[in-house]
């Protein structure tokens, strides 16, 4: 019983710079970083490894004080090189130097009938000490799942709709046995059914096509049509009390590769993209990679803004900084430091706006038209004036605006009623970018999420 | 016709709050929530359309001047009405006790969101004010109890309309001074304004 | 003891044989002055209709404004049919000065009393007619001093309970009700058409003419509410005009012997 | 309704008649726990009467001498009021103070007794009155309580002819009645309607307390 | 430009905290933004880009939406003066432009000079940026008064509309009743003389001719009731000695009131003009198209139960006379729409308008105190736009909750 859902709300981000599907020969990065902040609600990180040890690709690196079984492990194969602290002694990275050949911490390994007969309890077993772990992320909340909990579906969102984002299937071509072990081994935490989502308008890749025993959905409409937290909505919606995996399909497959090969491999195939590089193209590389290698060359100017992930919803990196646990893309854009005379005034063409104000001509263009933005806010802190154009941009039954609203008067009744427990900071950085107070709103969500959980 | 133009009336033009300033005590305590103000707003609706005819047999046949010709010829000439204070307010204090039993016996769900209102409303002059203007202005029963139930539910709409307001106002950045009382007092003017869009409405 | 249910019973009664005790002795002994005070207002309300009285108004005592009163008014009512009323249903006499004009409009004008105050001044002598009717917000009364062959206004006093301030509650101002004066009722083809105000202020006396008065800017309204209130009541002693009045020779022999 | 109780201080043998305690009943309600602006009680009949200063005096000396008699009398009773009925039987006092005021301005003086119609019956439900009772006169020697009165009752006072003064100089180009602009030659006063008007009221109202709350650095939440 | 940004730049230590004008940073930052739009870049986390549109130039779309209804309305003033006294002259003629900005400029440079001082007293007071939102205040007030207005009265009310329609609240965003409304309100309760509706031509001294009657389109409707006449006719009847300014229509015809070559409000005349703005507002997506239709459906609901009933002339008037007569175009387009006082969600919107356009038409016939509705219409919506969108909220609550499974 599959469901076919289309979406009108939204608004697509059409960047210039897409990368072509073709995987790049360059010499791969030579660190590669784990970042404790990637990781949403780890609130107290702790380290099981110093400065100049050597770890195998799934040696354990970190794990959360608060849920000790999560455990982040090594990507590669090497020596820690740096442990990087900030304020606090907050820790905020820890490099290490790759190998030329990777070693690999062995696991188990398990046939299709083994898995089949595994418990749920070996499987957990596995899964954390392998590292594979993280890639669970349950909702509310949107933090990594705990593992004693059982929810009632699971969701497998098979396209992205972010501007710029990598192909899924190109990312996982040549995964297909892996994905079908993952899904198999997620079979075991739900009772419900797990349901994989992929784009109406576009076909269905062979990674996803055979797998057997899920719910496929299908989705269609603009942006943010391929976020999970759209398709829970629209498929099993998140009510009080109610509790919904979300796992990436990359994360299915490197679950699947834990059991089928018994190794954490943690590589993945990444994006570069976005108006400032020159070739923007596909490159195979591991979890966490310093970006300086890949840019190397392929600028094609100074000025510009290192984006882990892509515009929406991604994080500022520096040039020799490393892309996040969860990213597949490294979005390249011009820095928008620049004032501009009169500017709120002088009509313009080549920047895109959701609205259609003074001067703001960007409907006229066709809807192929590529554009080249940059990180100006284009405009200062306002309040909340506007009304409906957050609701334009969010296919969903919520009102944005009441949320966050509720969430700046920090009132929890409000805010479980108004669906905080439905919604992450992505389902809602459409209403950071078309807003024209400029709030942070993704920052808002997420306090609010605290909130929620705190309280 | 003129009972339902004496009803827009009460409800629109006189409204107990915009036009006569009363129930301001607890039109602005009671005004932080919808679902509160809802339940006040009720239990005010309820009590007046009961206490205003009540008070009008009262008035009528006991209090006014030569009310008490039904008793004899010798009684009409007693005026009692310097006793229509008190007496009133008897009524209305007693009256409340009544309903308040009484719905605690038919509806405990009802008196879940209505009990704690009702002790308030005893001292809330719009109550008051009502009888008194019935009195002043010699309505017939009918009218008395057109013009309870409009007073009633005119006040129901200020403070529910005002709750609203309030709640939205949550997320306002209003001056230390004004937060609370001062805001409310204009907010309070401003719907009196919109308000004054009924007055002259005949029908 | 003070909880008890005998406690509360007896001192709640006690309570209330004192107050009660208290209320009706203050009642008994400013009943009178309240009765007078009443009266007071009333009578300086009729009186101010005539401007001469008017003027002296304010500086008299209330005494001096009573005995004023007794002096230069007479009173009697009088029914739509233009007949006398002395008594009411039940035979009890009928005062013309405790006739509630507020109270008969409830009725219909056909079973309403009119009260008729005759003011003989000496040099003037005047009918004093009490109206009622509707402004823009509320009620508007007044009193309406004619000559006694109903032709011509002497004199007005209105007031109000809610006009517009500046707009139509200006009709208590003395400057508009001063237009009023020296207007007459009767057109020229001797209908009674009464006075009108018209639309607009600073309206040419010439455009007037005598049966219509100037204006208030801005309060058409409130002044549509005076033109009918004149012209019903007006209407309504017509028939009293008719007979009691008109053919009768106008000596105005006013006795003293209001009530 | 306030229902907070103010506790009574252990009082000396012999105190000064005005003693600073006793200042502080009067002087306090004044500005710092101002009856209308800090504990907005009274709020109903504070403004219906004010648009002019004359019946608004009226009124503030009927409050205050409600207030002071109430006062006095519950605070007199206080060890005989059974708990059960205190409330009604309050209303019963207030009433019948209330009912005196009325005759007498009935009686004395009939302009103001028109004037203010049915608002001098409400002075019974002026909460201000109910509030002290409840909070102070229970609990409090009856002098103490008449300086409670009146400082409650002064605090009243200067709020409501604030306002009226306010309304009718802007609202009528008088003060007391008096015409003033043309008083300074001023001949053609554009008086204000809106201050006539009940929303008159609520504005300067709200004015008054935005001042008088900065003033004190009262911030209610 | 780069000099006269380097220029800014270096002044702005001394506004910011620590620096000796700190008070006035928002007045210096208001000065700077409105030159140049700041060079600051999107978060560390987060959004990395951002929509072009700010609140200045939204405001600023509101604005030149309004434009069309100011420039008639400059025309209007001096083409109505120079049919009055007897001069009439072809519409768009120079005499026109220059009499009529010779009248409305100085009253919109009052509205925005009084706006503005206000604005910047609260943002140094209260430290909080200069609201935008005076951008549109500024131009509304002017359009929704009469040419006769004296000036002191459009500084007061502007005074009033923005401290207590506005500032009191918070700021832009954060107010409950439209600013330019609750001006105008003041207005008419405070000063009813000169905004009471009768008479609103600019005669700048000048004696009208006979023929000439400058009275509203309401009014003369009002007035033509109230004798019993029917209201077409009344109007008809009213200055039918003069021809419309354009097309061979009558003074007020139904086409005439539609163009807009009548007295009235300077900005409120012309319906085409309205809808002219409500083009633009539209289709930039400012202005909620939910809000306009339905207020006009509303109205024209309205005045056809009206037509139903029939008890008295007013009721009779053709229900799309209601569209053209008096402000309601204008007020629909441009009051009713404002975001923050309308309802703010996407089914209250309809509920919002719809009562906007009955009230607006049930005011002007059953209310004779007020020939004007519109105003109190969206006062009073705007006053119940909270509670609508409450009980909205509280529907979509509720189908959250009923999934609920604890």
């Amino acid at each position: 019983m599959s469901k076919i859902v289309k979406l009108k709300k939204g608004f697509d981000i059409n960047l210039a710079g897409k990368a072509q599907k073709k995987i790049a020969n360059t010499p791969p990065s030579d660190t590669f970083a784990i970042k404790p902040t990637d990781f949403v609600g780890m609130t107290r990180p702790k380290l099981l490894v110093a400065e100049g040890d050597v770890v195998k690709a799934g040696t354990p690196v970190l794990y959360d004080k608060m849920q000790e079984n999560v455990m982040v492990c090594s990507p590669v194969s090497g020596e820690v090189v740096e442990v990087k602290r900030g304020a606090k002694r907050k820790l905020l990275e820890i490099k290490i130097l790759a190998d030329k050949e990777i070693q690999y911490e062995t696991f188990q390994t398990y046939n299709v009938s083994d898995i089949k007969s595994l418990s749920r309890e070996e499987a957990t077993a596995q899964m954390v000490k392998g590292g594979v772990w993280p890639n669970i992320i349950q909702r509310p909340y949107g933090v990594i799942a705990k593992e004693e909990e059982t929810p009632k579906s699971i969701f497998i969102s098979a396209f992205d709709t972010h501007p710029l984002a990598a192909d899924v299937a190109f990312t996982l071509k040549g995964e297909e046995e892996a994905f079908k072990t993952g899904i198999e081994i997620l079979k075991k935490f739900t009772e419900g059914t797990i349901h994989i989502n992929h784009d109406l308008n576009g076909e269905v890749s062979s990674v996803f096509s055979g797998v057997e025993g899920v719910q496929h959905n299908k989705f269609s409409g603009p942006h943010p049509a391929g976020n999970v937290g759209v398709q829970i909505h629209h498929v099993d919606p998140i009510g009080k009390g109610d509790l919904v995996w979300t796992v990436t399909p990359y994360g299915v497959a490197q679950i699947g590769k834990l059991f089928n090969k018994g190794v954490y491999d943690a590589s993945r195939v990444v994006a570069v993209a976005g108006s400032e590089v020159s070739e923007p193209q596909y490159y195979k590389t591991y979890t966490g990679a310093c970006v300086n290698k890949i840019v190397e060359g392929n600028l094609k100017s100074e000025n510009v803004r290192f984006i882990s992930g892509n515009a929406l919803t991604g994080e500022k990196i520096e040039k020799d900084g490393a892309l996040g646990y969860y990213s597949n893309l490294l979005s390249v854009l011009p820095e928008g430091d620049h004032a501009d005379f009169l500017g709120w005034i002088m009509p313009k063409k080549e920047v895109l706006s959701f609205h259609r104000a003074w001067g703001l001509f960007s409907f006229l263009n066709g809807k192929n038209k590529e554009y080249v933005l940059d990180t100006n806010t284009n405009g200062e802190p306002r309040a909340f004036v506007e009304t409906g154009v957050f609701e334009k941009v969010t296919p969903m039954d919520i009102y944005p605006v009441y949320l966050l609203k509720a969430i700046l008067a920090e009132d929890y009744d409000n805010m479980e009623a108004l669906g905080i427990y439905e919604v992450i900071e992505e389902d809602l950085a459409l209403c950071e970018y078309v807003d024209v107070s400029k709030h942070d709103v993704q920052q808002m969500v997420r306090n609010g999420i605290e909130l929620m959980q705190n309280g | 016709m003129d009972l339902l133009n004496l009803g827009i009336k009460s409800i629109f033009i006189e409204n107990m709050v915009f036009a006569y300033f009363l129930g301001m005590c607890s039109f602005l305590a009671v005004s932080k929530k919808v679902s509160t103000a809802f339940g006040l707003g009720l239990a005010v609706v309820f009590v007046l359309g009961m206490t205003v005819p009540m008070n009008w047999l009262l008035n009528e046949f006991v209090l006014k001047e030569g009310a008490l010709a039904w008793l004899g010829a010798d009684f009409a000439t007693i005026d009692l009405s310097f006793l229509r204070f008190i007496m009133f307010i008897a009524i209305i204090a007693a009256m409340v006790q009544l309903v308040e039993m009484t719905i605690e016996k038919f509806s405990p769900s009802l008196y879940g969101s209505l009990g704690i209102f009702l002790p308030l409303i005893a001292v809330n002059c719009a109550i008051l004010g009502s009888s008194l203007f019935m009195a002043q202005r010699d309505y017939s029963i009918g009218e008395a109890t057109v013009f309870g139930f409009g007073s009633g539910i005119g006040f129901f709409l200020a403070i529910v309309a005002l709750a609203a307001i309030r709640e939205k106002l949550k997320y306002s950045n209003v001056p230390d001074g004004l937060k609370g009382l001062g805001i409310t007092m204009f907010i309070t003017g401003l719907m009196g304004i919109a308000f004054m869009s009924f007055m002259g409405i005949s029908i | 003891m003070r909880q008890s249910n005998g406690y509360i019973i007896v001192f709640s009664l006690i309570l209330t044989v004192v107050l009660g005790g208290l209320l009706s002795g203050v009642s008994q002994v400013l009943g009178p002055a309240q009765k007078k005070a009443q009266d007071l207002d009333t009578k300086k309300q009729i009186l101010g209709a005539i401007p001469a009285e008017k003027e002296k108004l304010s500086a008299m005592t209330p005494e001096e404004i009573l005995s004023r009163y007794s002096e230069v008014i007479s009173s009697e009512v009088t029914n739509y049919q233009g007949e006398i009323v002395t008594t009411n249903e039940k035979g009890e006499p009928v005062v013309a000065e405790n006739v509630n004009i507020e109270k008969n409009y409830k009725k219909t004008p056909e079973n309403r009393l009119f009260p008729v105050f005759k003011y003989n001044g000496g040099s003037e002598q005047a009918f004093i007619l009490p109206t009622f009717g509707a402004g823009l917000w509320d009620a508007i009364w007044g009193y309406v001093a004619i000559t006694p062959n109903m032709e011509t206004v002497i004199g007005v006093s209105f007031d109000h309970k809610g006009e517009t301030p500046g707009l139509g509650a200006r009709i208590t101002s003395d400057d508009v009700q001063a237009r009023y004066r020296g207007k007459e009722l009767y057109d020229n083809q001797g209908d009674l058409v009464s006075v009108t105000m018209v639309k607009g202020e600073n309206t040419p006396e010439s455009a007037l003419g005598p049966n219509k008065v100037d204006g208030m800017a801005g309060a058409t309204l409130t002044a549509n509410g005076v033109n009918a209130m004149l012209e019903n009541y007006l209407g309504y002693y017509q028939n009293y005009f008719e007979k009691n009045v008109r053919n009768e020779s106008m000596t105005m022999n006013v006795e003293n012997n209001n009530q | 309704m306030s229902t907070e109780t103010v506790e009574a201080p252990v009082v000396k043998e012999k105190e000064a008649l005005l003693s600073k305690r006793r200042k502080k009943f009067v002087t306090d309600p004044l500005n710092d726990d101002n009856p209308i602006t800090i504990q907005v009680l009274g709020i109903c009949s504070a403004l219906a009467v004010t648009t002019q200063m004359k019946p608004t005096l009226v009124m503030a000396l009927s409050v205050i001498f409600v207030l002071i008699f109430s006062n006095l009398i519950i605070s007199l009773m206080r060890t005989a009021i059974p708990s059960r009925v205190r409330i009604i039987v309050q209303l019963a006092v207030v009433a019948t103070l209330v009912t005196l005021v009325n005759e007498v301005l009935k009686a004395y003086a009939f302009d103001m007794y028109k004037e203010l119609s049915v608002f001098i019956g409400l002075i019974i439900t002026n909460c201000i009155v109910m509030g002290r009772l409840e909070a102070f006169a229970l609990g409090n020697k009856p002098y103490d309580s008449v300086l409670d009165g009146l400082g409650s009752g002064l605090g009243y006072s200067w709020i409501i002819l604030a306002v009226a003064f306010f309304r009718e100089i802007w609202g009528s180009g008088n003060v007391f009645g008096y015409p003033v602009f043309e008083a300074i030659g001023i001949e053609n006063f554009a008086t204000n309607g809106l201050m006539v008007s009940p929303v008159g009221a609520f504005v300067v109202l709200g004015f008054i307390i935005w001042v008088q709350r900065t003033k004190t650095g009262y911030v209610e939440h | 430009m780069k000099f006269l940004h380097n220029i800014l730049e270096k002044q702005k230590p001394m506004f910011e905290k620590g620096g000796k004008l700190e008070k006035f940073y928002y007045l210096f930052e208001a000065g700077e933004t409105f030159m140049f739009s700041p060079a600051s870049t999107a978060g560390n986390k987060g959004a990395q880009i951002r929509d072009a549109v700010d609140l200045k130039r939204m405001m600023m779309t509101v604005v030149i939406a309004m434009i069309p209804c100011l420039i008639w309305g400059i025309f209007n003033v001096g083409y109505q003066h120079h049919v009055a006294i007897g001069e009439q002259t072809s519409f768009f003629s120079v005499d026109n432009l220059l009499f009529g900005a010779r009248w409305v400029l100085p009253i919109v440079l009052v509205a925005y000079a009084a706006g503005g001082i206000i604005e910047a007293v609260f943002a140094v007071v209260r430290k909080h940026p200069i609201n935008e939102g005076f951008l549109v205040t500024g131009m509304l007030i002017p359009l929704i008064v009469p040419p006769t207005i004296p000036l002191w009265q459009v500084a007061l009310a502007t005074i009033f509309g923005v401290v207590v329609g506005k500032e009191i609240f918070g700021g832009t965003g954060m107010n409950v009743l439209n600013v330019a409304m609750t001006a105008r309100a003041f207005l008419y309760f405070a000063y009813p003389s000169q905004i009471s509706g009768e008479v609103w031509t600019q005669l700048a001294g000048e004696t009208p001719i006979d023929a000439y009657s400058g009275a509203t389109a309401l009014s003369v409707a009002y007035d033509s009731s109230n004798v019993g006449n029917a209201v077409t006719a009344g109007l008809a009847n009213v200055n039918s000695a003069l021809a419309a300014p354009f097309g061979d229509f009558s003074f007020f015809s139904f086409e005439n009131m539609l163009i807009g070559g009548i007295p009235g409000s300077i900005g409120e005349t012309s319906t085409l003009m309205a809808l002219l703005g409500a083009i633009i507002l539209v289709v930039t997506g400012v202005g909620s198209w939910k809000i306009i239709v339905s207020a006009f459906a509303g109205a024209f609901l309205m005045g056809t139960v009206f037509n139903m009933v029939g008890a008295n002339e007013f009721m009779n008037v053709p229900a799309q006379y209601h569209l053209v007569m008096g402000g309601l175009a204008f007020g629909a387009v441009f009051m009713a729409t404002d975001p923050v006082s309308a309802s703010q969600t996407e089914t209250g919107k309809w509920i919002y308008g719809l009562l906007i356009g009955a009230l607006t038409v049930l005011i002007r016939v059953v209310n004779p105190a007020y020939p004007e509705g519109i105003m109190l219409a969206v006062l009073l919506m705007n006053v119940f736009a909270p509670l609508i969108d409450f009980y909205v909220v509280q529907a979509n609550k509720k189908r959250r909750l009923a999934r609920a499974t604890v």
